[in-house]
């Protein structure tokens, strides 16, 4: 006990199945049966299954609530003053307000439609990830479809680097820029170097790409859904 | 198998042979997710979870299952139990599931886990697998909280979300970077190392103080 | 659904979100058949084949089996990657001898590489579909096997030096790593 | 002396190096005869191969040019007394190479002539062919290049590998040493002499004689000397270290490459020194075996360096003392070139037949500063004249990895210095080579 | 005869050869540490006493990091700890926090070349390793480029910031030419002359290439540095980056990438350190030409603007790969039979 224990790590771990260790309490040369086997698998994959199953039945209307109300609070935050939404599918770059039969709703891009307490519509919100600095940046913001005015945007995923390309969720000052701004396209600047446009972001010093690859996603999600959307929103159904 | 004592079977793993730090089992996890103190805590919580149902369950069933088949048995079990823990904390931590993401199902795949089994619980009683579990979990997390506070610290400043240097801290970025978890675990190690050699020498000096006596 | 193209899916398993440098999976070997070159490399194929059965298997389970319980994607993914695992080894047996002599041990520790398992189960969550799947699979293969020679080349480098006696083994393994992984750094944004 | 030749375009081979010559400390002295010591020292071993075998025993009465000790072997030599005298013993005594060899001591009559005994002479030009190499054999000839290699054997080429040009090695690449330089000069004829016995032992008519530019007097000797009735070219070569290396010098004269582990006959090719070349004239000029040669005693760090013709089985302390003696800073005493001579720990050592020069190194010239880690700067890649890695071996002998070594040709490696004396961290890579291939030796004989 | 003479009072038994060249590694290094005091000289006559103050600091970790763990108790006579520590300085911007630049000292000697055996034995170049760590944990204080003022004696930043703290951010930044070209939406596009002589911003050793062209060529021409890797990654940079241009898929002109940024500092004085380049010429100009593509890609289309430092820090990494790839051919050796094996077959 007292010497220092292998430290490879393929001593440990050596897994394999065809060559039963000779350690083993059983004698070699006692064959057991085919079917005990397979029965045993069978068995405990049955047992595996069944605890699965039940812990699943428990378990998904708490995570589907969490995510649903996830949702509804993105919605909300990116469409401010909306109190309601609804959910579109895009189909064949036309909008159905159901998903066609047979389908799944997850094989289909979302768009919600924001309305406020007296019914009116506010906006859409989508969502669209791009590449970033690191992986997929995934972003959901909410905007006119007709006149093409931002109305709010938030991070939903990014691994951008800690204290820096996380700036773009973390760093209020550059969020706040993307609620309730008039001119889309957007364009991202360096930080003080803006002309007075409209469009201007002021670029996060130090995540340039970061920051740029926000105002793509909103510029590219808005030219990608204006028209469709622009096409006719489905009436609801009563 | 070496006779031990049931207190020999629960301290072993937390220290002498911790999983991480000495056999470098269980690495992937132990450097991914350790960017914080809670991440590390959340991770070692599952992992002590898995480890110690399967322990106990495959220490009691351990004559049914043929040798042929054993293998295939244990990873059964494990990710059974992994299911769970995935499915439990997305309802219940779903804040923590997400900073996790992948590496909860990536359990499944913790050689220290299937390690145990082969070479613990199939052999023992459930009393001991369990003891053995139980420490081979509580050294995990010592680790895992190690580099959790460790990367925490100096890579945000803060250790369990509170503050420690005030405002004008300059975060360490790298410690939070998969980098940062490779340097740390490096460094932990190389620590180690001057802790081992000290006490070898103390250990060596006392031995010829003895001859000379 | 996911967009991306193949171009950007390999460039980025390869380099950019470099399997062991940069998402951390796949250690065990990383840290214990990288000592030499040779081994390295046949690890690194092995590696190969096996992540793209996975991909391929695990696109199967996910679009004709599973599409309805999720919640058991875990156990099926993990009893495909043991038994591919097990074919491979028997089929490389029958057909290769030589090399699965020279495999030896590797290829059943393959079950509990978590960068096998972890592709499948990043594959699903990033919705790839088949072909992308399969991109993404020699993709994160050969940045495997990118990471292991690098590793393996720089051991047997060292294994000449005089490493001080702290820092033998593991100890300078993990520091070339994270200075590797500093390095990988270096193709962040590509793409 | 005649001016330098330009070296652009001279034939050379890749890599080596340019240590700094040093060559004036006595390149300009003629040879004169060292005064016959009161006692001789003949080692039994003065060659490559099967020590010789003693035939007198003490008390015996010899007179100089007798022969001691036969040839034991094919690959041995004879040897013959240099100094008329009586047998005083015959004891292990320290030798150049290191350690202590059985050796005949000679007590020099000092009333002696030192005349050899009157002796018929074979005509060269009419024994057949294979009497010329065994008149060459019972003349006790080596090469006197350094290696010291019995030239009968050389002048026997394997039937299938038949030669067609002699090199004559005049190019004398270690620094310092100018003996082959002072034979050409003061004995071109019996060079040209040595190189048609030995152009007729083997049955060929070409030679090249290949000298290094920093000789233009010498090239200028040969050029003018050469007779006309043989095929003889008289080759400039660039100076650097180790163009005097047999498959070295091949390459740069006739662009052949000696293949790796074989000999230089497989190209056709066969190398003698000029030294060699001038002794062979001798023996069938006066019937004089080799007895004695021209050597250069040379360094900072004694007080009258000059070249000598000294009778082998002199001892180092008589070289010195009528050398005049150290001087304050000397500090370490080589036989042989500084490239690949030995250092001598002890005065008593006689000198030998492959004995080209004693050294005597001062301070300032042999400094040699504390060994550094290497820095794999490469330079030794650059260097190597056989296109090894020493950095890698070096580094793999740190180790004791002596069989990956070997995997990376150690056996190839001419232990020529050159590694180690490019070396910014002063690593003594050649000699940790020597060493690794002793243990490889150890090793495989386990 | 004359009396024996004694042996001298002090006799040498050394193996061969017995005369060495006069070149040692301890003077490589300190011609290295000379050729650099022009650029040093010309930084601080650029951005002040911060230089200075960013250069010291950076050289007191390498220097006190060396000493203290270092395994030769002479190891700082040797000269290579401080050249980490002057290169280091001088791919650090001048309002830089000293405390930063010490600890990229420590980090860079002490895991980038103690830890590996001390000189010589390491594979990544030291003063890289460090820079890359700075880079990767304090990534906004790294690329705030302060720009000349006209107060020499002024400060550029905060580099008294306590230990641990971040610097206050009231210097006056400038983008470097590179990252202006290449994330700025209207460009300037400085002008080649001034790349050439220094008149710009960015880190202390970006500043002029004139100086470390005559830098890197004095140590070139006196054989302390192998002119194979520098030529070898400017050619490879112009020629790729000159492709690019030409094809449109890139704003750099060719000229413009070859004087711009750390290519200059990083082709003549860190891909050449001896330790961690390739030790045979062919492995030298795979490594440069490698080395020229990946700086000209990551400058192109990386995230970063500047791509010098991983693109060394990369090639450091494939050195032991490229030295197995590219031994000599033994003299003598059969063509078509296998050459030198670099390792034995496990």
């Amino acid at each position: 006990m007292n010497e220092r224990p292998d430290t490879d790590p393929i001593d440990v771990k050596v897994v394999d199945p065809s060559q039963p260790d000779a350690g083993q309490e059983t004698p070699v040369g006692e064959q057991v049966s085919t079917l005990r086997l397979v029965a045993t698998l069978a068995v405990a994959g049955a047992l595996a299954g069944l605890l699965i199953v039940l812990v699943n039945l428990h378990t998904k209307p708490i995570i589907d609530a969490y995510r649903a109300e996830q949702l509804r609070l993105a919605v909300y935050e990116v469409l401010p003053g909306a109190a309601r939404y609804r959910t579109l599918y895009r189909v064949d770059d036309g909008l159905l307000a159901d998903v066609p039969e047979g389908a799944k709703a997850s094989d289909f891009r979302q768009a919600y439609v924001g309305y406020d307490e007296a019914g009116e519509m506010i906006g859409v919100a989508v969502s669209r990830g791009e590449s970033g600095f690191q992986d997929i940046v995934l972003v959901i913001f909410g905007f006119e479809p007709e006149s093409g005015i931002l109305l709010g945007m938030k991070v939903l995923e990014s691994k951008e680097t800690p204290g820096l390309g996380d700036k773009i969720f973390k760093d209020l000052d550059f969020v706040d820029q993307f609620f309730a701004r008039p001119q889309t396209p957007l364009l991202s600047i360096k930080a003080g170097s803006g002309k007075g446009l409209p469009g201007e972001i002021d670029a996060i010093t130090g995540a340039t790409i970061s920051s740029k690859v926000v105002v793509s996603i909103i510029n590219n999600g808005i030219a990608d859904w204006q028209t469709v959307l622009q096409e006719g929103i489905p009436e609801e159904a009563p | 198998m070496r006779a031990t004592t049931p207190s020999q079977d629960l301290l072993r793993g937390i220290w002498k042979e911790n999983p991480v730090l000495i056999q470098m089992l269980g690495l992937c996890p132990a450097l991914a997710v350790t960017n914080t103190v809670k991440n590390a805590l959340a991770m070692s919580a599952a992992t002590f979870f898995v480890l110690t149902c399967s322990s106990v369950l495959i220490s009691s069933v351990k004559s049914l299952i043929p040798k042929e088949v054993r293998i295939s048995s244990y990873i059964l079990v494990i990710a059974t139990f992994v299911t769970l823990a995935d499915m439990m904390l997305q309802a219940y931590a779903p804040v923590q599931h997400k900073e996790l993401g992948a590496f909860i199902a990536l359990i499944v795949v913790n050689c220290m886990i299937l390690g145990r089994q082969e070479a613990f619980s199939s052999r023992n009683t459930v009393y001991r697998s369990l003891l053995d579990a139980v420490g081979v979990g509580i050294g995990f997390t010592i680790a895992l909280v190690m580099m959790g506070g460790f990367r925490e610290v100096l890579g945000i400043g803060t250790f369990f979300d509170i503050p420690l240097f005030g405002p004008n801290f300059e975060p360490w970025v790298v410690m939070v970077l998969p980098a940062g978890g490779f340097l740390t675990l490096g460094f932990i190690i190389l620590a180690m190392g001057v802790f081992e050699e000290r006490k070898k020498a103390r250990q060596a000096q006392a031995q010829t103080q003895g001859d000379a006596a | 659904m996911n967009d991306q193209t193949l171009f950007s899916i390999f460039f980025s398993a390869m380099v950019v979100n470099n399997f062991t440098l940069a998402l951390v999976l796949g250690l065990c070997p990383f840290m214990g058949v990288s000592a030499r070159v040779e081994t390295a490399l046949r690890m690194g194929l092995a590696n190969i084949c096996v992540l793209v059965l996975t991909s391929l298997s695990a696109w199967v389970l996910n679009t004709y089996i599973l599409e309805n319980a999720p919640y058991l994607r875990i156990i099926s993914f993990i009893i495909v990657v043991a038994s591919l695992v097990q074919i491979v080894e028997m089929v490389v047996k029958k057909i290769a001898p030589v090399l699965f002599r020279q495999l030896g041990i590797f290829l059943p520790l393959m079950t509990t590489n978590c960068a096998i398992f972890g592709l499948a189960i990043f594959q699903t969550n990033r919705g790839y579909d088949f072909l992308q799947g399969i991109v993404f699979a020699i993709g994160a293969g050969l940045g495997l096997t990118l990471a292991l020679v690098l590793m393996a080349s720089i051991r047997e480098t060292s294994e000449l030096s005089d490493i001080p006696a702290i820092a033998k083994g593991t100890g300078l393994t993990l520091i070339i790593a994270g200075s590797l992984s500093l390095a990988f750094m270096g193709f962040a944004g590509l793409l | 002396m005649a001016p330098r030749l330009k070296t652009s375009d001279l034939p050379s081979f890749r890599n080596g190096v340019h240590p700094p010559e040093n060559k004036d400390l006595t390149s300009g002295i003629p040879s004169r005869r060292l005064p016959f010591p009161d006692e001789i020292i003949l080692p039994l071993s003065q060659h490559i191969g099967r020590p010789a075998e003693a035939l007198v025993k003490p008390g015996d009465r010899i007179e100089r040019g007798d022969v001691i000790a036969k040839a034991s072997g094919y690959v041995s030599s004879y040897v013959h007394a240099t100094a008329s005298g009586t047998v005083k013993s015959i004891e292990h005594w320290p030798h150049p190479a290191g350690a202590m060899q059985p050796s005949v001591r000679i007590d020099v009559d000092p009333h002696s002539t030192q005349l050899q005994r009157p002796r018929l002479v074979p005509h060269w030009d009419e024994v057949p062919e294979e009497q010329l190499s065994e008149e060459i054999s019972k003349a006790g000839i080596v090469g006197l290049g350094g290696a010291a290699f019995p030239m009968h054997v050389k002048l026997r080429p394997p039937a299938d590998q038949p030669v067609d040009v002699l090199m004559v090695n005049g190019s004398e690449c270690e620094p310092y040493l100018t003996s082959d330089h002072r034979t050409m000069l003061e004995r071109p004829e019996h060079v040209y002499q040595g190189i048609r016995i030995v152009l007729r032992a083997l049955g060929i008519s070409r030679a090249v004689i290949g000298i290094e530019v920093n000789k233009p007097d010498a090239i200028e000797v040969m050029r003018n000397t050469a007779p006309d009735d043989l095929d003889i070219q008289v080759q400039p070569l660039k100076v650097k270290y180790p163009q005097g290396a047999e498959k070295m010098l091949i390459k740069a004269v006739t662009g052949r490459v000696v293949p790796s582990g074989k000999l230089p006959a497989s190209v056709g090719a066969l190398v003698q020194n000029v030294a060699t070349t001038a002794s062979v004239a001798l023996v069938f000029e006066t019937g004089q075996p080799l007895i004695e040669r021209i050597i250069t005693v040379s360094g900072r760090g004694i007080r009258q360096p000059g070249n000598w013709v000294i009778p082998f089985g002199t001892k180092l302390s008589d070289v010195i003392a009528a050398c005049g003696g150290f001087t304050e800073d000397a500090s370490e005493i080589v036989f042989g070139g500084p490239m690949m001579g030995q250092s001598q720990a002890s005065l008593d050592v006689p000198v030998l037949k492959a004995t080209g020069g004693i050294l005597v190194l001062s301070k300032d010239e042999c400094k040699r500063q504390d060994i550094l880690p290497c820095i794999r700067c490469g330079k030794c890649i650059d260097a190597c004249p056989v296109f090894l890695n020493p950095q890698l071996m070096g580094a793999l002998a740190r180790v004791d990895r002596f069989e990956e070594m070997a995997g990376n040709n150690l056996g190839d490696c001419m232990l020529c210095g050159c590694c180690s004396f490019v070396c910014p961290s002063n690593i003594p890579l050649s000699q940790l080579f020597a060493m690794s291939r002793i243990q490889l030796s150890r090793l495989q004989a386990a | 005869m004359k009396a024996r003479q004694e042996k001298p009072a002090v006799v040498k038994i050394t193996a061969a050869p017995h005369v060495r060249s006069p070149e040692s590694t301890a003077r490589i290094m300190w011609s290295v540490v000379l050729s650099l005091m022009p650029v040093i000289v010309a930084s601080i006559w650029f951005f002040g006493p911060s230089a200075l103050l960013v250069l010291v600091a950076s050289v007191a970790g390498c220097l006190i990091t060396e000493r203290l763990f270092g395994d030769r108790s002479d190891s700082l006579a040797d000269g290579s700890a401080m050249i980490t520590g002057l290169l280091l300085g001088l791919c650090l911007p001048a309002g830089f926090p000293l405390w930063m630049a010490f600890l990229g000292g420590v980090f860079g000697v002490g895991f980038g070349k103690i830890v590996f055996g001390g000189l010589g034995q390491n594979i990544f170049n030291p003063a890289l390793l460090g820079r890359a760590f700075l880079q990767a944990a304090f990534p906004v204080a790294i690329t705030t480029w302060p720009v000349r003022t006209a107060d020499w004696w002024a400060l550029r930043g905060d580099n008294f910031a306590l230990p641990l703290m971040t610097a206050s951010a009231d210097a006056v930044t400038g983008a470097t030419p590179l990252g202006e070209l290449k994330f700025s939406d209207d460009p300037v596009i400085t002008p080649l002359l001034d790349l050439f002589l220094g008149s710009i911003s960015g880190s202390l050793g970006e500043t002029s290439a004139l100086l470390i062209l005559l830098g890197g060529i004095y140590l070139a021409l006196r054989g302390h540095l192998n002119w194979h890797i520098p030529v070898s990654i400017l050619v490879s940079v112009y020629a790729f980056s000159g492709l690019f241009y030409w094809l449109g898929l890139s704003p750099f002109s060719p000229g413009f990438m070859l004087f711009s940024g750390g290519l200059m500092l990083g082709a003549w004085y860190m891909a050449t350190d001896m330790v961690t380049s390739p030790v045979t010429h062919t492995g030298c100009w795979i490594f440069g030409v490698s080395i020229g593509l990946l700086v000209v890609i990551i400058r192109i289309w990386g995230g970063l603007p500047e791509g010098v430092m991983y693109a060394i820090l990369l090639m450091n990494a494939l050195v032991p790969f490229i030295n197995r790839a590219t031994q000599p051919r033994k003299f003598g050796s059969v063509r078509g039979k296998s050459g030198p094996v670099a390792e034995k077959e496990s």
